[in-house]
């Protein structure tokens, strides 16, 4: 049901039955490791190209997911997925390997809960009994494309972020055990006009905040309702922005209420610069260690906004401003 | 250019663009540059020292001896870039070990590395200048010029 | 575009005008001569007499900015090289031309070869050692100062 | 022989601090730096300043990459003065060579031995 100008209310409240998540190497030594389900020692998972791998990512992410929530892949109705790279062709390629319907969806780092929200749509309206649906992103592949090859000795600015090496997949289902969907808001692109490509979390700053102002608007509730809003990739400096625009906004948002995925994933002294980024980051921080804290009752309302940076190497190199996206989707479980 | 592409936004774009700015992490640039001089130098010495071993011991005079210098430290950022440490080097460093003829050595043999995926001919042959590509066109297309007009200026001008 | 061209003119001209600036300094570093040469920094020839390259060291010596000379000659060649103090360095082309003139003048009999070069300079020395101990005769040194001299001309 | 070392180290450490700088305050990118320098050691050669340099601090100014703009001119001119103004075009790469040739080759060669590690 629409509520507001862009927020769906789910009435039947679709459950994630299952969640999987699967890291590198570099994840391993993260602060959650122990919540991922599968992480790799090797940067190559065994693979001849960082591509490969970064397909391989996804396959195991959605396998162990089947795995878990106790289904067959003939089962699974729909595949909604998004990655990085040109043309999708890992999660594309992911879901030949399933075999079912596939549907890509691009919404850079964003993908994740813009997956999320439409699989929630899908199956609250009777679409769907099963719906895969997740994100990925491989550090060096992803490096390898929108930034310098991985090899080549360019130095990153501060303000830089990581790329995670990862797969996020969640099992959306009408009924069954585990966190519920209830309210999901699509962002709009918002340009305020920062360029540099090494900024991400300054330049969508603003689309996490445009998002979660709509959001608490169209739903009419305070923020203070959830125990915790999660942004997805916006690193230390698009964090302070965002705090301090939301705060100029007349949004009072206590600061251990707020919470970015890509400052959870690594640990202090890991060479992240600003934090982390990537498809990968939102969806593996979320379906891994954010649901178990969920389950383990730490707190039972969530709203996730996830951040997107929509840009090209291309459009980076003809002078273009980064346009940027958020989604929002509230989990809430227990209670 | 950054303030040419401001002037296109509108208002409120650059009000945020002031206000992001404030919380930006800065570059610590007087801390780079020192890291720049010192990792910078530190390869120029070592160029310097194989410069006087190739004169030691072979036949290159001071005139000659720098193209032997230059492969053999083209030949190090091979090595390095092989072992995956000069980026690591460089994010220390910087300009300090990009500037250098090794960061040359590694801009192309990290690209030709890279892309070894894509077969030798597509991937290491068609993206091993990518990087490096410029730096040689503009170096040549400038030479050319200087060339020309100093050629041109010494012939006709009496100059020189 | 036209900042980009300003920025370009403006690292030139510091770079231009640090070097400058070095020029002018002191010499405030001036490095240690590894060479070791005879006292007069030329030998005696028992076959080939070696007075004009003594001559000559005498000549390039005294002028300031040379730290190190050593020459040998033969009846009709004189091979001078010579070391630079550090802070000259950067007027290399001119003092060669003012050396080479000098010479001219001096030994008008003789084709002149002066070269500041280190490599040079190390093969002369041991051209003039062995001149001195085992008293090579003038095709020998002629021989080896033909070589010196292409060496020295070499571009690449 | 020590006064070399150390004016290496100046010189070079300065001109790296130069290109820092270019990538730090004028936010330009790597390339556009190697870029610019390189057409700097051009232009510093037409003038016949970097050649002095080089006498001065040895490797600090052969090793940097501005020594690569500064090298192809010197080929061009040295043609020319052979050959005259087509020598420009000819003589470029004479002296040049050694760097673009041992950058092709140990690339290949690092492309065989070497995969990225990431």
């Amino acid at each position: 049901m629409m509520k507001g100008h862009r927020t769906w209310v789910f009435e039947n409240k679709p459950v994630i039955i299952a969640t999987a998540t699967v890291g590198g190497p570099f994840e391993a030594n993260g602060r959650i490791a122990d919540d991922f389900d599968l992480l790799h020692e090797d940067l190559w998972l065994g693979e001849d190209s960082y591509e490969k791998a970064h397909k391989v990512l996804l396959e195991e992410a959605m396998f162990k997911a089947m795995e878990k929530g106790g289904i067959e892949k003939e089962k699974v109705q729909f595949i909604i997925t998004g990655d990085l790279i040109n043309q999708m062709t890992p999660s594309s390629f992911a879901a030949r390997t399933i075999g079912a319907p596939y549907l890509g969806v691009f919404g850079a780092c964003s993908t994740s809960m813009e997956g999320l929200a439409l699989s929630a749509f899908i199956v609250n309206y009777g679409g769907a009994e099963y719906i895969l649906t997740g994100a990925s992103s491989h550090n060096t592949a992803v490096e390898k494309q929108f930034r310098y090859p991985t090899e080549y000795g360019g130095q990153k600015p501060p303000t830089a972020q990581w790329t995670v090496t990862g797969a996020g997949v969640a099992l959306v289902s009408p009924q069954g055990e585990g966190p519920r969907i209830v309210s999901a808001t699509m962002g709009r692109v918002v340009d305020m006009g920062i360029s540099d490509p090494f900024n991400m979390g300054g330049a969508m700053a603003p689309a996490a905040v445009d998002t979660i102002e709509a959001h608490l608007r169209d739903m009419q509730i305070d923020a203070s309702y959830y125990d915790v809003i999660v942004t997805g990739d916006l690193g230390k400096i698009g964090r302070e922005v965002s705090l301090d625009l939301m705060r100029q906004h007349g949004i009072d948002l206590k600061e251990e209420r707020y919470q970015d995925c890509g400052l959870l994933i690594y640990r202090e002294g890991q060479p992240v610069l600003s934090g982390a980024s990537g498809a990968g980051c939102s969806a593996t921080v979320v379906y891994g260690h954010l649901l178990n804290r969920m389950k383990q009752g730490e707190f039972k309302r969530m709203l996730v906004v996830a951040t997107g940076a929509l840009l090209s190497p291309l459009t980076f190199q003809q002078n273009e401003t980064i346009p940027c996206i958020a989604h929002a989707v509230a989990i809430e479980y227990g209670g | 250019m950054a303030n040419e592409k401001r002037k296109k936004l509108t208002p409120v774009q650059q009000e945020y663009h002031l206000f992001e700015k404030e919380r930006e992490t800065k570059r610590p640039v007087v801390k780079n540059c020192i890291r720049a001089f010192f990792v910078g130098g530190l390869i120029c010495v070592i160029g310097q020292a194989i410069s006087y071993f190739y004169m030691y011991f072979f036949d290159f005079t001071e005139q000659t001896v720098g193209n032997p210098t230059v492969a053999t430290m083209v030949f190090l950022a091979m090595i390095f870039t092989g072992l995956g440490v000069y980026d690591r080097i460089a994010q220390f460093a910087g300009a300090g070990s990009s500037v250098p003829v090794t960061g040359f050595g590694n801009a192309v043999i990290s690209a030709a590395i890279e892309h070894r995926t894509e077969g030798f001919v597509l991937g290491v042959g068609g993206n091993m200048f990518k990087l490096a590509g410029s730096v040689i066109l503009f170096g040549t297309f400038a030479a050319f010029v200087v060339a020309l007009i100093k050629t041109i200026a010494v012939k006709w001008g009496g100059l020189g | 575009m036209r900042k980009y061209v300003t920025m370009l003119m403006v690292v030139t001209l510091l770079i231009v005008g640090c070097a400058r600036e070095k020029e002018i300094k002191q010499q405030s570093l001036q490095g240690t001569n590894m060479i070791k040469t005879n006292r007069d920094g030329t030998a005696y020839s028992y076959k080939v007499n070696q007075s004009i390259a003594k001559q000559a060291v005498q000549h390039i010596k005294a002028r300031k900015e040379v730290r190190d000379a050593v020459a040998v000659n033969t009846s009709k060649k004189l091979l001078v090289a010579y070391q630079v103090k550090h802070m000259h360095r950067f007027r290399m082309k001119q003092i060669k031309k003012d050396i080479e003139q000098q010479l001219k003048q001096l030994f008008p009999n003789h084709k002149i070869i002066v070269s500041s070069d280190l490599k040079i300079f190390w093969k002369t020395n041991e051209l003039r050692d062995k001149i001195n101990k085992d008293g090579m005769n003038e095709k020998q040194i002629n021989k080896q100062i033909k070589k010196l001299k292409k060496l020295s001309e070499e571009l690449t | 022989m020590m006064a070399m070392f150390f004016w290496a180290f100046v010189i070079g450490g300065i001109i790296c601090v130069i290109g820092q700088i270019m990538i730090d305050v004028f936010k330009l990118t790597p390339a556009h730096t190697l870029s610019t320098l390189v057409v700097i050691g051009a232009i510093l050669d037409g003038f016949g300043l970097y050649e002095p340099l080089i006498d001065f601090a040895g490797a600090g100014a052969t090793i940097p990459i501005t020594s690569f703009g500064n090298s192809l001119v010197h080929g061009a001119l040295h043609e020319a003065d052979k050959h005259g103004i087509i020598g420009v075009l000819t003589g470029m790469f004479e002296v040049t060579s050694a760097g673009i040739s041992a950058a092709i080759v140990f690339g290949f060669i690092g492309a065989l031995l070497f995969r990225p590690k990431g």
